[in-house]
């Protein structure tokens, strides 16, 4: 074997078993790169993110929407974009809203979500008890998303502040009948259940989920059960993008850009590693050269 | 579309979940009965567990297997099928086992079962003694705790396998990429096609669909026991003749099976 | 008395009524029965609340079993006992905000969030370790994947509109058609596991394994 | 600039976190086991407080509004708290059954129509009529489920035609994996990108964050290469 050789074969061998701590330090610097020194790369518009603002343009003032928490403050992290945007448009539409919550972490989510919404909810007077209502973390498991299926007001008697939601809007909410839509903003939670026991009966229902769930709900859209599915925080930038702002997601999108080209480059670089390197080491084995 | 019949007494549109659900139970018992033993495909990551958990005794290292995170779902209950058949196995070949448990508030009523599960397999095995408490860790009721600690027993512990069966969620890969670094075994489990796809890539052996609810017929060395995964086929192929008869109806203008899926 | 709750009859008896009593009730038209299937299942929910007293107590248990031997990082088994009961005390000072809310803003938030967050690590490590074209099985799954991590990246949209038909061509049959059949095959294995648990062929789920 | 709360938050979470991130290292570190007994410290307190709230909100109030039934749920789970006494251990197999037994009635009574009636419902569909790609992706969905169903057999052996059609299944299978894992990493790139957002805006967090990660990755690498790392970890 010529020297020459030696050195290619070293060259593949470590493109083929390198450390995989470069893939973690790489990524933790095209990720905090742009975020530091933004790019403002372009995007598209997915038919998905068409789909879901479709079904929140036919919201009505005397809708009464049903806006699920149902995710751990990580996951908020990856849905904020769309939870916002949603949010934004329910206000924008003068839609009643009740937010229902199923994990103790997203409690603080209301407060940083209607604070990132003021100046919008002050100019369509979107006020609380009148226009909103925050029922805290009333789903705790499937009995309890059940229970307020069948009886919504003797499941529901209170607001997160303990103030009774008698005389609110929720008042004339006797079953999932009442509910004009439900928008859970979904890690998988109880996302299920909520399908299950409200959208299985008829209720309009469409989620904002995380990544790792598109399959699985794009199954339920397609036999109908959901209305619309919002993919993941790309979903949400597309959905800042049809109602023209420039929020979180839109402004994430060049880290994500950046993650996905890092990670095609590691699968090119281990193919090459794997048929210069691991390939023919494997078939040399094999016939015992 | 309408449903093509209702029955008086039955929700509308739910009458034929119900009858496919008591059809269902009554296969059981006929395939159960019927004494007579079946052919049964062999499911490598079941067959594997054996083998790794004689690996763990021959290193001297633990075990270490969990069954989810839910409350008491068909899932969570697989899992403590499969928990039951490791701790089995670890008892007799005298392995220590930590079944980290919590990570959601529903699991904890869970919690009790697993250590009867643990306690009592020792306890056949006459091996009391190395029953401990500590070895069944409750990690809170909060998901991404309870993956912390259970990264950190990985870590700290160096198990030679790791079976993460159940209701587990996204958590799944944390496990497994620790597992995969401390040079464990990983036979993993999967509901859904998105954790099949990434638990197939980092586990060694991973149960995708039935395999996991099918696995304690599966481990059972009773013929009829094992029969009982009869009636699983038996729905397949009517799920099949269903899909065929339907389509085939659907494109020459009738809706008739459409109509029966809604009774 | 003690004979009545270790007979297996007995414990499979409570399984049974009480699967029936949450199952039926969904599928017949008396509305008494749905009250009585809702309560039942509020009533299981109070019952896992009081399981946390289980819990909870194994956990300081483990923790003083690590405090008494004074095992290396023990000090770090105190602290953690501390907390548990720091967050108690910081809860009843009131949620809204207060050092309740400071916790959870600069603890169990940020560090929820890096145990979700430190999958994309795990899985770029998962991807750059498997998508390798091995074989026809392992070729088929790296070259779905690579198209649709390369649509994935928004600015790819933009450069190559051309890719999101064939992408969304995989996600939207592929991924879905295989999910369908996942799922079908998941539910008549859990239907199937069900039957077997409540006709007391898994007794140790039950806890009635050693019986 | 912020209020000295809000910055303790931001230091604090940033030093944690950063010490969560410190297993991607790969070894197992007193950083790590910091952050960790932090949170399940904390969290076990809020499992304490989330359930307590649930049993007075649910319990002691609906039976205070004259749901007396609900009784039998402080009844159930006194059996269960009994098992603290191992002798009484047996006391709680009734409410661990009918927890059980209610747990498994409530997924079943659904699950046979979202996981398998409706499944095969969606699966009927026009095969001859619509634009070129709505043909494709019919065809494609139908020949998909019908292909891979039968590689879920498992009491059938898999050869001559059978086979070779759950041989296509399995290979179609594949291809869904690819998708999925590929959707399922923009998931998970979308959580810690998010989760980085939140400690770079606004600009002020930036310099605490960056600070974080070097005071952790010096701290860990240094204690590595001194061997301290090792004998500073916990023992478990």
């Amino acid at each position: 074997m010529s020297v020459s050789d030696e050195k290619e074969k070293s060259i593949f061998r470590y493109l083929s078993e390198y450390d995989r701590r470069i893939i973690y330090f790489l990524l933790f610097i095209v990720v905090v790169g742009p975020l530091i020194s933004p790019i403002a790369m372009p995007i598209s518009v997915s038919p998905d993110s068409k789909q879901y603002y479709d079904v929140l343009r036919t919201l009505g003032s005397n809708d009464i929407v049903l806006t699920v928490l149902d995710t751990e403050f990580s996951g908020y992290m990856e849905l904020q974009s769309g939870v916002i945007a949603s949010t934004r448009m329910i206000i924008e539409k003068e839609s009643k809203m009740a937010v229902a919550i199923s994990h103790p972490e997203a409690t603080i989510i209301p407060d940083i979500l209607f604070g990132a919404l003021k100046d919008l909810m002050d100019a369509h007077h979107y006020t609380y008890g009148d226009s909103y209502l925050v029922l805290g973390y009333i789903y705790q498991n499937e009995a309890s998303v059940a229970s307020s299926a069948e009886d919504f007001q003797g499941f529901v008697r209170q607001d997160w502040q303990g103030r009774p939601i008698k005389g609110t809007f929720l008042e004339q909410v006797r079953s999932w009948k009442d509910i004009s839509l439900i928008v859970s903003h979904t890690t998988g939670i109880l996302s299920g259940s909520v399908m299950n026991h409200f959208a299985l009966r008829g209720t309009r229902m469409i989620v904002n989920c995380i990544g790792g769930m598109i399959p699985g709900q794009k199954t339920y859209l397609n036999t109908g059960i959901l209305k619309a599915v919002l993919p993941a925080m790309r979903g949400g930038a597309e959905l800042e993008s049809l109602i023209g702002i420039r929020g979180l997601g839109t402004k994430a999108m060049d880290a994500f850009t950046l993650g996905h080209y890092m990670l095609i480059a590691f699968i090119i670089i281990g193919n090459i590693g794997y048929f210069g390197y691991a390939r023919p080491r494997a078939q040399k084995a094999r016939t015992g050269g | 579309m309408p449903p093509l019949f209702s029955v008086p007494g039955v929700v509308q549109g739910r009458f034929l979940g119900l009858l496919c659900v008591v059809a269902l139970f009554l296969s059981v018992i006929y395939y159960m009965r019927r004494k007579k033993s079946l052919y049964i495909r062999k499911v490598a990551g079941l067959d594997a567990i054996e083998d790794a958990v004689g690996r763990a005794t021959e290193m001297r290292k633990p075990a270490v297997c969990s069954f989810g995170i839910g409350g008491f779902g068909y899932s969570t209950v697989f899992g403590l099928a499969i928990l039951s058949y490791v701790a089995e196995l670890s008892a007799k070949m005298g392995t220590r086992l930590i079944v980290p448990t919590g990570g959601g508030t529903a699991s904890m009523v869970v919690r009790p079962v697993a250590q009867d599960i643990v306690r009592q397999a020792y306890i056949a095995a006459g091996r009391e003694d190395m029953y401990k408490d500590e070895d069944i860790p409750f990690f809170s009721g909060q998901q991404y705790a309870y993956i912390g600690g259970y990264v950190g027993v990985l870590q700290r512990t160096r198990p030679a396998v790791v079976v993460m069966v159940g209701s587990h969620a996204s958590e799944t890969l944390n496990i497994t990429e620790t597992s995969n670094a401390v040079g464990a075994i990983v036979i993993s489990s999967a509901t859904s096609v998105s954790y099949a796809a990434f638990l197939t890539c980092s586990s060694d052996y991973c149960l995708i669909g039935e395999e996991g609810p099918a696995a304690g017929a599966y481990l059972s060395q009773d013929p009829s026991q094992r029969a009982s995964i009869g009636s699983q086929d038996l729905f397949k192929w009517v799920a099949l003749i269903l899909i065929v008869v339907g389509l085939a109806a659907y494109n020459v203008g009738s809706d008739v099976i459409i109509r029966l899926l809604q009774s | 008395m003690s004979a009545f709750f270790k007979s297996r009859e007995v414990i499979l008896t409570a399984a049974g009524l009480a699967f029936v009593a949450t199952f039926v009730p969904y599928f017949v038209t008396i509305p008494e029965l749905s009250v009585i299937s809702t309560k039942l299942v509020t009533i299981t929910a109070l019952v896992n609340a009081f399981t946390l007293a289980l819990a909870v107590h194994s956990q300081f248990m483990r923790g003083m079993y690590f405090v008494r031997r004074r095992s290396r990082g023990w000090i770090l088994k105190a602290y953690m006992m501390v907390t548990i009961v720091l967050m108690v005390i910081f809860a009843t000072m009131g949620q809204d905000k207060g050092p309740y809310n400071w916790v959870m803003l600069a603890i169990v938030n940020p560090l929820s969030s890096v145990n979700y967050g430190i999958l994309a690590f795990y899985m770029a490590s998962t991807c750059a370790r498997a998508f390798r074209a091995r074989n026809m099985k392992a070729l088929l799954f790296l070259a779905a994947g690579f198209i649709v991590l390369f649509y994935q990246a928004p600015l790819t949209g933009s450069i190559f509109p051309g890719i999101e038909p064939v992408a969304l061509y995989l996600t939207d049959t592929f991924a879905m058609a295989i999910t369908r059949t996942f799922t079908m095959s998941v539910t008549l294995g859990a239907i199937i596991f069900g039957a077997r648990v409540l006709m007391g062929k898994q007794p140790q789920v039950l806890g009635l394994g050693g019986e | 600039m912020p209020d000295i709360i809000e910055l303790s938050i931001v230091v604090v979470g940033a030093f944690l976190a950063m010490c969560m991130f410190s297993t991607l290292y790969g070894k197992s570190s007193p950083m790590y086991a910091l952050a960790e007994e932090s949170y399940l410290g904390f969290a076990t307190g809020l499992t304490i407080v989330v359930n307590v709230l649930y049993l007075y909100n649910t319990g002691i109030v609906g039976i205070r509004a004259g749901d007396w039934v609900l009784s039998f749920g402080f009844l159930l789970g006194f059996m269960i708290v009994v098992r603290i006494f191992p002798k009484y251990s047996y006391i709680s197999r009734i409410p661990i059954a009918i927890t059980l037994g209610s747990g498994l009635g409530l997924g079943l009574r659904t699950t046979i129509f979202t996981g398998f009636l409706d499944q095969i419902r969606g699966t009927i569909i026009q095969l001859f009529s619509g634009s070129a790609k709505t043909l494709l992706y019919q065809w494609t969905i139908a020949i998909c489920v019908l292909f891979t169903l039968p590689f879920f057999l498992y009491t059938v052996e898999l050869k001559g035609p059978l086979g070779w059609v759950a041989k296509i299944g399995e290979y179609l299978m594949y291809i869904s994996f690819g998708a999925s894992f590929a959707q399922t990493f923009m998931g998970r790139l979308g959580l810690f990108v998010g989760f980085m957002q939140y400690y770079t805006v606004p600009d002020w967090k930036i310099p605490i964050l960056v600070l974080s990660m070097i005071i952790v990755l010096a701290l860990i690498v240094a204690l590595d290469k001194t061997n301290l790392l090792a004998r500073l970890t916990p023992e478990e």
